[in-house]
């Protein structure tokens, strides 16, 4: 009897010294919100397009740092900022479902626009100017090509144009392994100039 | 005794001597020697808007402007940028965009003028034989105006290396007679036949910096142009302090900080000028500009070329006016079909491989190299894995660890890639050049710059983006809090009189859209 | 859109083949020494290994639907060349055609090929059979030339019998033709309490026979003297650079030496470790293989440093009587943190 | 002197857990793709490793032989186990998110790391002192860290070889490991305690 009073009671202080100490530990180590999400939002292109079926970048941020969402849903971050995520949240990558489209502007035909505003209301990062009964235009440098001010126009002059491509923007690419190309593509251009 | 020790030291690679790593390419200075040729006028010229590092220029003349040769026809934007000018007297026919020199093959606005063939100067700027009583200000002024950016290739604006800096005093003037590319003869050659205003250049750039001392470095391939320039120096008083290096031909030398390291022993510190280490360094062409700049008051609109390669009928150093086509210089020295040809804008190691023989000569083009097809494709052959055998970090002047570096930047781990100090690496190609598995590393290390520079661009983008974002949710919220406010205050007070309340909502929601835009 | 190629539009020249190449023409010094003291035993092992290495090879590259040309590379004849010159002649056919496949597949092929392999193949691979085989490849024949053997190598037919059939072919029994090697001796002796001085002196171990090559041990391995005239080459060829054998035997000299001197009874002497085993061969040829040792300078001292405490220690105190192939391979492992924690001070970052 | 040397080395390379012993091979795979993980988790361990051999030897010596409790051991040891890797994750939640995230689930699964229980049980098995048992916890920590991060260097190095897709990811880390292992057995009669 003794015996077994011995190891309960043993046994028994184990445990609540243990949980005395990790309660002290909790009380010190305790954290708020979740430092996560500010990481997760800043790899996201911020665009607040929506297209992750959350209503903006935080909240799909948010859904995947509580394990809520894929790392997967952000279309026009396209693969790399998926990668970046899993790496981060050292979860498998998955495949982003849908192509990213090649970067877009939104551009307002102005001899079209009757000036209602309602792209402007419906622009989330405040990208497009202009005045009731106006023309408006989109700043094209803030312009994240998000598309969400394509439905609301009434009179549908707002298209997506290709965002152009610039000489000091131009990059690198990666080297071609098949250096046989040196040939084929002289020959190609010679074709047009000579 | 110590000196067979020490050459069997360095043999064997136990012992550094002078720039760590470096290679010896094959020179084929083919034109070494050969006297500079005028190249002759042409009828059209095409002058990029863009010739130099930093910002494009602005244009100031419009279509079916008359121009002189050395009128200022476009305007630097921003500080790290230099004016424009006419190559010839003529008529501007129109500005619009042209492929120019640059590996995308891109086009840029260019300045297309039409010569009259009658070639005229502009004589606005006046001759500065008195530059010596004159403020190093108004001298840089000039350098600035006249357009000179670094004629070795890299086109730095000149005006913004020539200060006088209180807490880094310039002791010491490099003049970088190096050229250590293969094939490039035209510093030589203009060392060879134009000692003496190349060291009025010097002395110009000496008195502007308050350089005490200057060193003319050449490579000891080129030991007459050495002896020229000493033999220029001995008569020349003004030049007491200056001396002429003749350094162990290596690749790449000619670098402006692993030249400084030969010289000196002194390492530029990472994102750092020369100057912090008391140094500038001049090419021996822009010495010549400044001097031409400073003494005839002429702009910058023509540069020794050397036009070589191993396809190239008749080899020449020319003197080209900026703005002719590739394809009209080529043809003044017998070549005219580019079947089978490969052009190099710049020496083999660094220069970038053009598709199209039209882009126009500009203030960077230091050679221009028509090689056989199959010489430019023996040096491209297929890549092969990396087997680690270290060649490239002997052979990188910057002491960096290049297949590290191109493995990070292969596997997009840009962080690690720029931990490896990516951005130390001057791009001079020794690595490739003696890679075994003939990986282009070069190209992974632009490659790895490239998407930095972009995913840094997009990063700011979407911060920004996100600042807009949170700012117009943050006044979505006010503007919502405020009506709910002003809702329940007209509710109170109007509350008897319900048709009058409509009214005033409807006032109110109009108000509230004119705010909102 | 054309496709951009980068600058430099020139190459040196170089060849991954012409490397490999280099390689196996310095090891020809030993190659011979070895033909000399096993005769036809060690040219039907070099074959057996060759041979399978490259077949094997060729399977892989097969299976993996790579181009055949790679067998071009030499890598793997320089493979099989390593592990043939790493084994001792008394072993048979199977075991090292078993091995050559070990190092083509286990030590190469599954890591993606050429340039992507962890471990040096070679070593791995006799890594592999030392510890499956323990009898196997430990046996050493007498050499010609050193001792009276039972068995003659210079005969065709019964160095063939020998090599396919093993000792029973011909009747003999394994304590006619075999003898010690120096390290396993110097162990041997050792656990039985026997001082160095003496172990070395009941083995009338000689230096000049031990440098020449006139004792038993792996086929490629006894002369140290080729093996420095192969490393010398190397060398001179730009194809290896100093540090890694300077550092690595150096350390070996210098433990050997700082203990020797204080306990000469219980350490052997530097030069005995200079000379026995696998040493030379191990730092101018399989510490140096530039696949699987670090890249820069600094990493490769610290690499050598290593490979020197690691082998001086196993040989000293463990219980295999030779170190050296576990010292490399031991550390290959550390190879990519070397590789990450010795780079070189990149021009304008720190220093004076 | 010699003989805190020669513990060290035994339980460090001699006897390492991992590569001679086979224990805690799941957290020496599972958290060896990245070097930072594997340090991060090299600090968890040996912090769990360390604490644990002396805690449980303290309990074995004045808790279980006095009161005849020996057949608790287990239960004893894991509740200790436990309560220690409960106390590092709030730790290190706290101290870096991210590592946090990384570990994922080996973290907890500290828990059940049976090297970490298999040195406690050893440790007491070997009659130990108090010191030579926490040094031993000490290096068998180490050397479970050395093994792990050497790993994690070698697994980023395979990082984009062309490994055929039928050795990808776990069969060439095995292969590793056991490759790894046949080195480490190099070491075998180096130290005999």
């Amino acid at each position: 009897m003794t015996h077994l009073l011995a190891a309960l009671l043993s046994l028994g202080a184990f445990a609540l010294l243990a949980g005395v100490v990790l309660a002290v530990a909790q009380r010190v180590f305790h954290i708020e919100g979740d430092p996560m999400v500010d990481k997760i939002d800043s790899m996201l292109p911020q665009t607040q397009c929506g297209q992750c079926g959350y209503p903006g970048c935080k909240p799909y941020a948010n859904a995947v740092a509580s394990g809520a969402a894929e790392v997967n849903h952000c279309v026009p971050g396209g693969e790399r900022v998926m990668l970046q995520i899993a790496d981060l949240m050292g979860v498998e990558p998955k495949a982003v479902e849908e192509e990213a489209a090649a970067p877009m502007l939104a551009f307002v035909r102005e001899d079209e626009c009757i000036g209602c505003t309602l792209c402007i209301k419906a622009c989330p990062v405040d990208a497009i100017v202009g005045a009731p009964k106006q023309y408006h235009t989109v700043i094209v440098d803030q312009c994240t090509g998000c598309m969400l001010c394509v439905e609301p126009c009434p009179v549908d002059c707002i298209d997506m144009l290709v965002k152009p491509e610039l000489l000091e923007h131009w990059a690198w690419p990666l080297p071609d392994t098949r250096r046989a190309a040196v040939g084929h593509e002289r020959r190609g251009h010679h074709a047009g100039h000579a | 005794m110590p000196a067979m020790l020490r050459t069997l030291a360095q043999k064997l690679g136990m012992m550094a001597h002078g720039f760590h790593g470096g290679v010896h390419p094959h020179e084929r200075k083919l034109t070494a020697g050969m006297p500079i040729e005028d190249c002759p006028l042409a009828p059209l010229y095409i002058v990029p808007l863009k010739q130099h590092i930093g910002e494009a220029c602005t244009p100031l003349v419009a279509v079916g402007d008359k121009v002189l040769r050395g009128q200022k026809i476009a305007r630097a934007e921003g500080y790290v940028s230099v004016p424009l000018h006419a190559p010839t007297s003529g008529t501007v026919v129109k500005i619009e965009e042209h492929p120019v020199v640059h590996p995308s093959g891109m086009s840029m606005p260019c300045v297309f003028i039409e010569a009259d063939g009658l070639d005229e100067e502009d004589h606005s700027l006046e001759r500065m034989t008195n530059w010596r009583d004159l403020d190093a200000a108004v001298l840089r002024e000039r350098v600035r105006m006249c357009g000179i950016a670094g004629l070795g290739g890299a086109v730095f604006p000149t005006f913004i290396k020539l200060v006088q800096d209180k807490k880094n005093p310039i002791q010491t003037l490099v003049l970088n007679g190096i050229e250590c590319e293969p094939y490039l003869t035209n510093d030589h050659q203009m060392m060879l036949e134009q000692a003496e205003e190349v060291l009025q250049g010097m002395a110009i750039i000496m008195h502007m910096v308050g350089a005490e001392s200057g060193i003319i470095a050449i490579e000891d391939n080129k030991s007459d142009a050495a002896r020229v320039m000493r033999q220029a120096l001995a008569e020349n008083s003004e030049l007491a302090h200056v001396h002429v290096a003749v350094l162990p031909t290596r690749y790449p030398q000619g670098s402006e900080k692993q030249l400084i390291y030969s010289l000196t022993g002194k390492e530029v510190p990472a994102g750092k000028l020369p100057l912090h280490v008391g140094v500038i360094c001049q090419n021996v062409g822009t010495a010549k500009a400044i001097r031409d700049a400073v003494l005839l008051g002429k702009p910058l609109t023509e540069r020794l070329v050397t036009v070589s390669g191993d396809a190239m009928p008749r080899p020449a150093n020319l003197r080209v006016r900026l703005g002719l086509t590739l394809r009209y210089v080529f043809a003044q020295r017998g070549l005219e079909d580019f079947e089978n040809i490969q052009i190099l804008h710049g020496g083999p190691m660094m220069g970038e491989r053009l598709r199209i023989p039209d882009v126009p000569v500009i203030k960077s083009s230091i050679g221009l190299l028509a090689m056989h097809q199959d010489t430019v494709m023996q040096a491209h052959p297929a890549e092969q894995p990396c087997i680690r055998c270290g060649h490239c970090s002997q052979a990188c002047p910057a002491a960096l660890v290049p297949n590290l570096m191109a493995d990070h930047c292969r596997n997009e781990q840009f962080d690690k890639a720029e931990a490896y100090n990516l951005f130390d690496c001057i791009e001079c190609g020794a690595c490739s050049y003696v890679c075994p598995s003939n990986i282009p590393l070069v190209q992974y290390f632009r490659y790895g710059k490239g998407q930095i520079a972009q995913l840094r661009r997009e990063h700011d983008f979407a911060e920004a983006s996100r600042q807009r974002f949170d700012a117009r949710d943050a006044r979505l919220a006010r503007e919502k809090a405020e009506k709910a406010a002003r809702r329940s205050r007209v509710r109170k007070e109007l509350a008897p009189a319900p048709d009058k309340d409509t009214t005033t909502k409807v006032e109110k929601s109009t108000n509230d859209k004119a705010e909102e835009s | 859109m054309s496709l951009a190629i980068s600058s430099p539009h020139a190459h040196g020249g170089d060849t991954i083949r012409m490397t490999m190449l280099t390689v196996i023409i310095a090891l020809l010094p030993a190659a011979m020494v070895s033909v000399y003291l096993f005769g036809w035993l060690a040219v039907f092992l070099i074959v057996a290994c060759m041979l399978s290495c490259l077949l094997t090879e060729a399977v892989c590259l097969r299976m993996m639907g790579r181009p055949l040309k790679t067998l071009l590379d030499n890598s793997a004849a320089l493979t099989g060349l390593f592990l043939a010159l790493t084994l001792p002649a008394s072993i048979p056919w199977w075991m090292a055609v078993l091995g050559s496949v070990f190092a083509i597949v286990l030590g190469k092929q599954v890591y993606g090929g050429l340039g992507y392999n962890l471990f040096n193949p070679a070593l791995s691979a006799r890594v592999i059979l030392l510890i499956s085989f323990p009898l196997g490849m430990t046996s050493w024949l007498i050499p010609m030339h050193v001792g009276p053997s039972a068995l003659n190598m210079y005969d065709f037919s019964a160095a063939l019998a020998f090599f396919l059939h093993g000792p029973e072919a011909l009747k003999l029994g394994l304590d006619a033709i075999t003898m010690a090697s120096p390290l396993g001796h110097v162990k041997t002796e050792w656990t039985q309490g026997i001082g160095v001085a003496e172990a070395l002196n009941s083995y009338h171990y000689s230096y000049l026979d031990a440098f020449l090559g006139r004792e038993a041990g792996s086929i490629g391995e006894t002369s140290a003297l080729a093996l420095l005239i192969g490393g010398i080459y190397l060398l001179a060829r730009h194809t290896i650079t100093w540090h890694i054998p300077f550092a690595y035997i150096g350390t070996v000299l210098l433990l050997a030496a700082v203990f020797s001197v204080i306990s000469p009874e219980h350490y052997s002497p530097p030069m005995f470790h200079l000379f026995a085993g696998g040493l030379i061969l191990c730092a101018f040829f399989m510490a140096t293989d530039p696949v699987s040792s670090p890249v820069t300078p600094l990493g490769q001292i610290v690499f050598g440093i290593g490979c020197g405490v690691l082998t001086w220690a196993i040989r000293t105190f463990g219980g295999y009587p030779e170190g050296a192939m576990f010292a490399v391979v031991l550390m290959n492992c550390a190879v990519p943190l070397i590789d990450h924690y010795c780079r070189p001070r990149a021009y304008g970052h720190g220093g004076s | 002197m010699s003989e805190v040397a020669l513990i060290l080395l035994s339980a460090v390379l001699v006897n390492n857990y991992v590569l001679t012993k086979f224990l805690g091979i799941c957290p020496f795979l599972g958290t060896s793709s990245k070097v930072e993980t594997a340090i991060g988790m090299s600090f968890a361990v040996m912090f769990v490793m360390t604490m644990a051999s002396t805690a449980s030897w303290l309990v074995q010596q004045y808790v279980l032989i006095p009161l005849d409790l020996l057949y608790l051991q287990t239960i004893f040891f894991i509740l200790i186990i436990a309560a220690l890797v409960q106390f590092i994750e709030l730790m290190i939640h706290k101290t870096s998110p991210v590592l946090y995230q990384a570990l994922g689930i080996f973290l907890p699964l500290i828990t059940t790391n049976c090297a970490v229980l298999g040195v406690a049980i050893l440790n007491v098995q070997q009659d130990q002192t108090f010191l030579t048992s926490a040094l031993y916890g000490f290096g068998a920590a180490v050397g479970f860290a050395l093994v792990l991060i050497l790993f994690a260097g070698l697994r980023e190095r395979l990082d984009g070889a062309p490994v055929p897709a039928l050795f990808k990811g776990s069969p060439l880390a095995l292969i590793t490991a056991g490759m790894m292992s046949l080195a480490f057995m190099g070491f075998s009669g180096l130290v005999k305690i």
